[in-house]
């Protein structure tokens, strides 16, 4: 178990990390999210002793890491890292990946079984004699994951694996990952700002932001549930309105928004507070302006503003008096024959609002 | 031991080795060279040769580092002696140094006297410095030593009337045969011994303008170092070499020396010239015991 | 030991009164090896940056030859450099034995090899990817020539440091070229030896002090002048 | 313009290039795909005159520029690249922005004036005395895309330039370079492994592959009509199935697939001729099984055999046989109650099925 | 220029004819420079990761004042030396004067600054990346220092091969420490200073050659070495 309590990070006058708590299981993969320069790198770097904290501490399987100087190495043995700017020795492939296990004095001949069947497994098959140094970005990338995973860790720290790679590639490393960690049950630690990785690899994800994490949650809860505005547009729930709570009725609440609007949602905050709703795009119903009423709580009409291609889906922004964005299948956006201009109506439950306290900031 | 020699200690089964210091200016003419190859047969011993300035020389002596020295500088050897680093000095050979200057001889002090010649440079230096130059050794060497008797000799007072008297005198504080080069190059005078400046006539153009005059002595000796003040030194084997330096066969190899290279001989051998040398006969023919 | 202290307390008593012949040969010799430095810098940067940067059929063969001049002996260099400016010379009509320029001209003959050779290996600790980015801006050759000298800033200030301490610690050249004449070519390095071979230890050591001293103020400037 | 013909390149023995061929219009963006080690940093770094190509010629506004070698600084000059992995001047990030304007004798103060503006777009405001070898790899990142940008280039050549970027700090990153793009005309030229990326961006996209550019189009050619089948499974579209045209009926194909089953397709080729057939799995419909048949040609029955998050939507692969993958929003996954286990009726249209000739390999 | 052709002439000569005292010499100075080349560098590179990856008060200022020791003059060295090893020196009694030995030890005292001040220059041109990796794969001290040094083996070379060349060119403490002794501590430098004493100009610039064309042979072995 890794428990990270209370730690603090700053570099000059700048303070990375202020405060920042979790307890990540063996055998669980953690996702950590956050902006850029929110210190996720930071925050892995402790993790493999690279880096002290200022204050707090890190205990790895009931050892302050940072304090038994003596176990340092035994510890770090037990760990590797995949460095978000992956260095590579002047040396062959063969010879970056085997770094870690001549440290450790496998025998030549283990060595290269082992590294004959990584350099297969992250598609670099002969790869084996090239000069390290002349890799593509992708490749190094893989060659980096090869020299950590052959070491065959208890902890595996990820930083941005996959940020080089593209999606097919991305999708054997994960596979890979997922493989390890259900077989031999190794801790994962991962860092990536790819939303749907986080979403694929991760048991839990924690939202590092400001200094804090933010939020930690399953995937689920992080992504629809998000405990802050910040946390909800960090995620990409682009739809946040900022109002009141007027007040209660039959358990839901009317939330008065700073735009005139009225918003209905499920919320155990009480009258009188300031709150922001956040509506997943994906939640909003669409129809032509003059479908007959529906039995959601909350409708607003509107006229699309833009159309974009978001992947398989369609992403519309709806001008309602805010920018309501809408993601809907291209195929009924084909059968509704919307085009930008089109007249239409927005609707969504009152339980797809997700209604967050503001807290300042 | 008294005579734990190191060479012994590194090796047991080599020969015996002498170490000998000795300055750069006898050491270049070769004559030691010529005599210790017949010592080192008779005596089934190593002679071993180190030549650094006169100071250096005298530097090892003062520590115990060496077994025998041979300089040619007595005022330094008296004081070397009196400090009782140096015992049984022996002279064994003589001749005698040279003023050398451009063929031309700016100054026109041939055949002067040296202290004279010395004048009449100095003289014409500080009137005309592009034409009239002194290189001097200043060194404190053995040469440079002999040069300051001989201006003192001509009535001067060195520190005040020569150094830092003018562009025309130049102290080179160098070996001899750079400062022989140097003269050349300058077109200057410059003292030199002989045999240095045989060694170098072929490769410069300065021509030798006073030979003569008792100042111009110069006298070599050997003495080996003080095994009490220094004990480990090879106090036996430097016996025997100075004992083997004064011996008559020895002498008369000192005399041949250099004739057939130079056409004329490099040194007068010590013995039978006590006189000449001004030393007493004991310091020539009496052997070490 | 005793002369040791000596030295110590000697270099101490001439720096602190400033005694003026050695004051005279130590300016002299700051003089000539610093001037031989900045030269054989000047030169080293852009022969370096272009053996390192240039493809071309024998270059490891040059390399190769360039690291074998760091050998050169002192004496080797003060020999041809005499023969180059003796009277019968090539250019003894210009006069310049026994003179600092002559001493200036050999060190920095002396220090060229080496400085070029670390000009090379200090160019060789760039990333790639630093001279990709430098020459995708949009450098000219003098441009790109500053940009990865700037880069390389620390390793190259190392090979001046060394540049420098083998001029002013040589010795070889500076007596047979300048001949060691007093008030006039006398460097810290031949009055050294110059008193060694007089066994004036003390003097020596003490003079091989302030030699120190003053390369200690030298690397400090540089430290600093690279740290701005 | 940026004509690149019949482009090759080997290092070593390794071709990496064989016969690349396209053409750049002054003003648009170009996003080059393709898998990792397909040679994208390769092909921008010969169009930046870092490469030299080993065959054919890369013609920049009638110049072949890397045989007109006195042009080749002011070539340089009008062009500006994000390289991949970015490298940092062992300076402040001030200095280090300001690198190019300084080659080019912009006056300090215009300099400044600049590089001000360059950290706010980019978000590092305040960041110019830090050391740049201390940035977080977004921080960099974003600091390279600015050194480039600040240089006014009339053709702007980025490789992966928000692979270590986080959605959020992506869009501010695209948004900018759709406004330069737009407002200055700005010629770009864009690697990027993010599909989604491509689609938003790019004018055109070229698909590089096994050393060519297997298809150059829209974003909407790319991603719906793939050309091939290598092309269809890079861009995403899971659900590719090998068959044979048996015959044609009022100009649908009847498909016999590998698998037994048959899919009615539309598509100019013949019968006998060997085709996969791509459905992209967001436009599958998916019943329960017990739903009335639908007007669609092709319906097959199954199984769901997985159910995983896939951001906004829902993914299902449904055994039917061949596993089928089809994306759903989560409300519909709700609604019909399903998981794993459920039966259900897979349905789309014969349009939905694009048809590729396969071409052996 | 007819000292010079002399000079090659005679080199030739002397090479293809295998001297037998040119060879005696040539073998002696390869011996102690080669020796104190390796002792030097097996403790330069300790220190100078140690030095390079510590952080202490004062790393500055050593690292100032190895880089000051680059300009040691040698004859300082010799003295140094010479006071230590003296019959009457502290260690007098292991009789060491006028020993390749000795030379040896003067050569390694005389080069180990350089040679620890490249280190950590070669040392500084490992980008951080690597560092954190080798740490991070879980290196012991000696692995990391052998790991670190692999990465920086050109630099290092090249570090190897100044001081191999400051060492062998060396003459001021081999001539007072081994006193240039026929057959037994006579060198090629020492050698060349005689004959240069002597203005045997021909000779001197013979002995040189010879002593460039070790140094050939030497850096060609160790350039093919590290690009193993
Ligand atoms: N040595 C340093 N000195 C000053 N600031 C530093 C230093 N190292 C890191 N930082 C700053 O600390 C912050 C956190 O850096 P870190 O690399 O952990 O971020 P990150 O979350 O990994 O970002 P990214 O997603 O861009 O990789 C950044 O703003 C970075 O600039
Ligand atoms: N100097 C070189 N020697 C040998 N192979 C090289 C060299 N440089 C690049 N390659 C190879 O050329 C291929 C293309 O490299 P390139 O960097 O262009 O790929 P890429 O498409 O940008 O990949 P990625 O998406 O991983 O960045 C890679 O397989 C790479 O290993
Ligand atoms: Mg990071
Ligand atoms: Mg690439």
């Amino acid at each position: 178990m890794i428990e990270i309590e209370h730690v603090s990070k700053s570099f000059g006058e700048k303070t990375v990390l202020k405060d920042v708590n979790a307890a990540i299981q063996d055998g669980e993969i953690f996702a950590i999210i956050g902006p850029s320069g929110s210190g996720k790198s930071t925050l892995l770097r402790m993790i493999n002793l690279l880096e002290v904290p200022d204050g707090g501490r890190i205990v790895v399987d009931g050892t302050d890491i940072h304090a038994e100087r003596r176990r340092t190495l035994e510890i770090r043995r037990m760990m590797a890292m995949v460095f978000q700017k992956p260095a590579a020795f002047n040396e062959s492939v063969y010879d970056n990946i085997a770094v870690g296990l001549r440290m450790r004095h496998v025998p030549e001949r283990e060595i290269q079984t082992k590294i004959v069947d990584a350099l297969e497994v992250i598609g670099l098959s002969g790869y084996e004699k090239r000069r390290a140094k002349t890799l593509s970005g992708g490749e190094m990338q893989r060659v980096a994951l090869a020299r950590a995973l052959v070491t065959d860790p208890a902890v595996l720290l990820m930083d941005e694996p996959t940020a080089n790679l593209d999606p097919v590639a991305t999708a054997t490393i994960e596979d890979l990952v997922l493989r390890i960690n259900r077989e031999f049950g190794q801790t994962v630690v991962i860092s990536t700002h790819d939303m749907l990785q986080g979403q694929r690899l991760a048991h839990r994800i924690g939202v590092l932001m400001d200094g804090v994490f933010s939020q930690v949650g399953t995937p689920r809860e992080v992504f629809a549930l998000p405990k802050n505005k910040h946390v909800a547009r960090f995620v990409g729930i682009e739809n946040i309105v900022s109002g009141r709570i007027a007040r209660m009725s039959e358990g839901v609440a009317e939330i008065e928004t700073d735009f005139g609007t009225t918003i209905s949602a499920v919320t155990p905050l009480s009258p009188g507070t300031r709150v922001s709703v956040c509506i997943k795009p994906e939640e909003i119903t669409l129809h032509l302006a003059e479908y007959p009423h529906t039995s959601a709580r909350n409708a607003l009409g509107g006229k699309v503003a833009r159309m974009t291609a978001f992947g398989p889906l369609m992403r519309l922004v709806v001008d309602c008096g805010i920018p309501i964005s809408v993601l809907i299948t291209w195929k009924s956006a084909e059968e509704m024959g919307l085009s930008e201009g089109s007249r239409v109506r927005i609707s969504f439950k009152a339980s797809a609002a997700h209604v967050v306290e503001d807290t300042g900031a | 031991t008294g005579t734990s020699d190191r060479e012994a200690n590194l090796n047991p089964s080599e020969t015996r080795t002498l170490l000998l210091a000795t300055t750069t200016s006898l050491y270049d003419t070769g004559l030691l060279d010529a005599l210790k190859a017949p010592f080192e047969k008779e005596y089934n011993a190593k002679v071993d040769i180190i030549s650094a300035g006169t100071g250096t020389a005298l530097g090892y002596g003062e520590n115990g580092d060496v077994d025998v020295m041979m300089v040619h500088d007595r005022a330094r050897e008296d004081a070397f002696i009196e400090n009782g680093h140096g015992i049984d000095r022996r002279v064994i050979a003589y001749n005698y140094f040279v003023i050398v200057g451009p063929e031309a001889d700016p100054a026109g002090v041939k055949n002067m006297n040296p202290e004279e010649a010395f004048t009449t440079i100095r003289e014409k230096g500080l009137a005309d410095p592009a034409q009239v130059k002194f290189v001097s050794r200043g060194d404190n060497s053995g040469t440079h030593a002999k040069e300051k008797a001989i201006w003192n000799g001509a009535g001067f007072n060195y520190t005040t009337d020569i150094t830092k008297s003018g562009d025309w005198y130049i102290e080179a504080g160098t070996g001899m045969g750079a400062t022989l080069v140097m003269a050349d190059e300058k077109a200057a005078y410059t003292l030199s011994d002989i045999g240095t400046y045989l060694a170098y006539k072929d490769k410069i153009a300065l021509v030798p303008v006073v030979s003569e005059g008792e100042i111009l002595l110069n006298v070599y000796s050997v003495m080996r170092i003080n095994p009490e003040k220094h004990p480990g030194v090879n106090s036996s084997l430097a016996k025997d070499w100075i004992n083997y330096l004064i011996t008559p066969s020895t002498q008369k190899t000192i005399e041949e020396f250099g004739v057939e290279t130079y056409g004329e001989p490099l040194f007068f051998p010590a013995a039978g010239n006590w006189d000449t040398m001004g030393v007493n006969r004991s310091e020539v023919e009496g052997p070490v015991v | 030991m005793g002369y040791i202290i000596d030295g110590l307390m000697e270099a101490f008593h001439l720096i602190v009164s400033l005694d003026p012949d050695v004051m005279e040969i130590t300016v002299l010799s700051l003089i000539v090896s610093l001037t031989a430095t900045v030269v054989a810098t000047t030169l080293a940067l852009p022969f370096g940056t272009a053996i390192k940067f240039t493809e071309f059929p024998g270059k490891k063969v040059l390399i190769n030859l360039i690291q074998t001049l760091y050998s050169l002996p002192t004496v080797l260099v003060g020999l041809l450099v005499f023969l180059l400016i003796t009277r019968h010379g090539p250019l003894g009509f210009a006069g310049l034995l026994f003179t600092p320029q002559a001493m200036i001209l050999a060190q920095t003959i002396l220090i060229l090899p080496i400085m070029v050779g670390l000009t090379i290996s200090a160019l060789s600790g760039v990333d790639e990817t630093i001279r990709d980015t430098i020459i995708s801006l949009g450098a000219t050759r003098l441009q790109f020539l500053t940009s990865i000298v700037r880069e390389a800033r620390f390793a190259i200030f190392a090979a001046v440091v060394v540049g420098f301490g083998r001029a002013i610690s040589e010795v070889g050249a500076a007596i047979l070229i300048g001949g060691n004449i007093a008030h006039r070519t006398r460097v810290l390095t031949t009055a050294i030896s110059l008193n060694t071979s007089q066994w004036e230890i003390g003097t020596s050591i003490a003079l091989g002090i302030v030699l120190l001293a003053i390369a200690l103020v030298v690397n400090t400037g540089v430290t600093l002048f690279q740290q701005r």
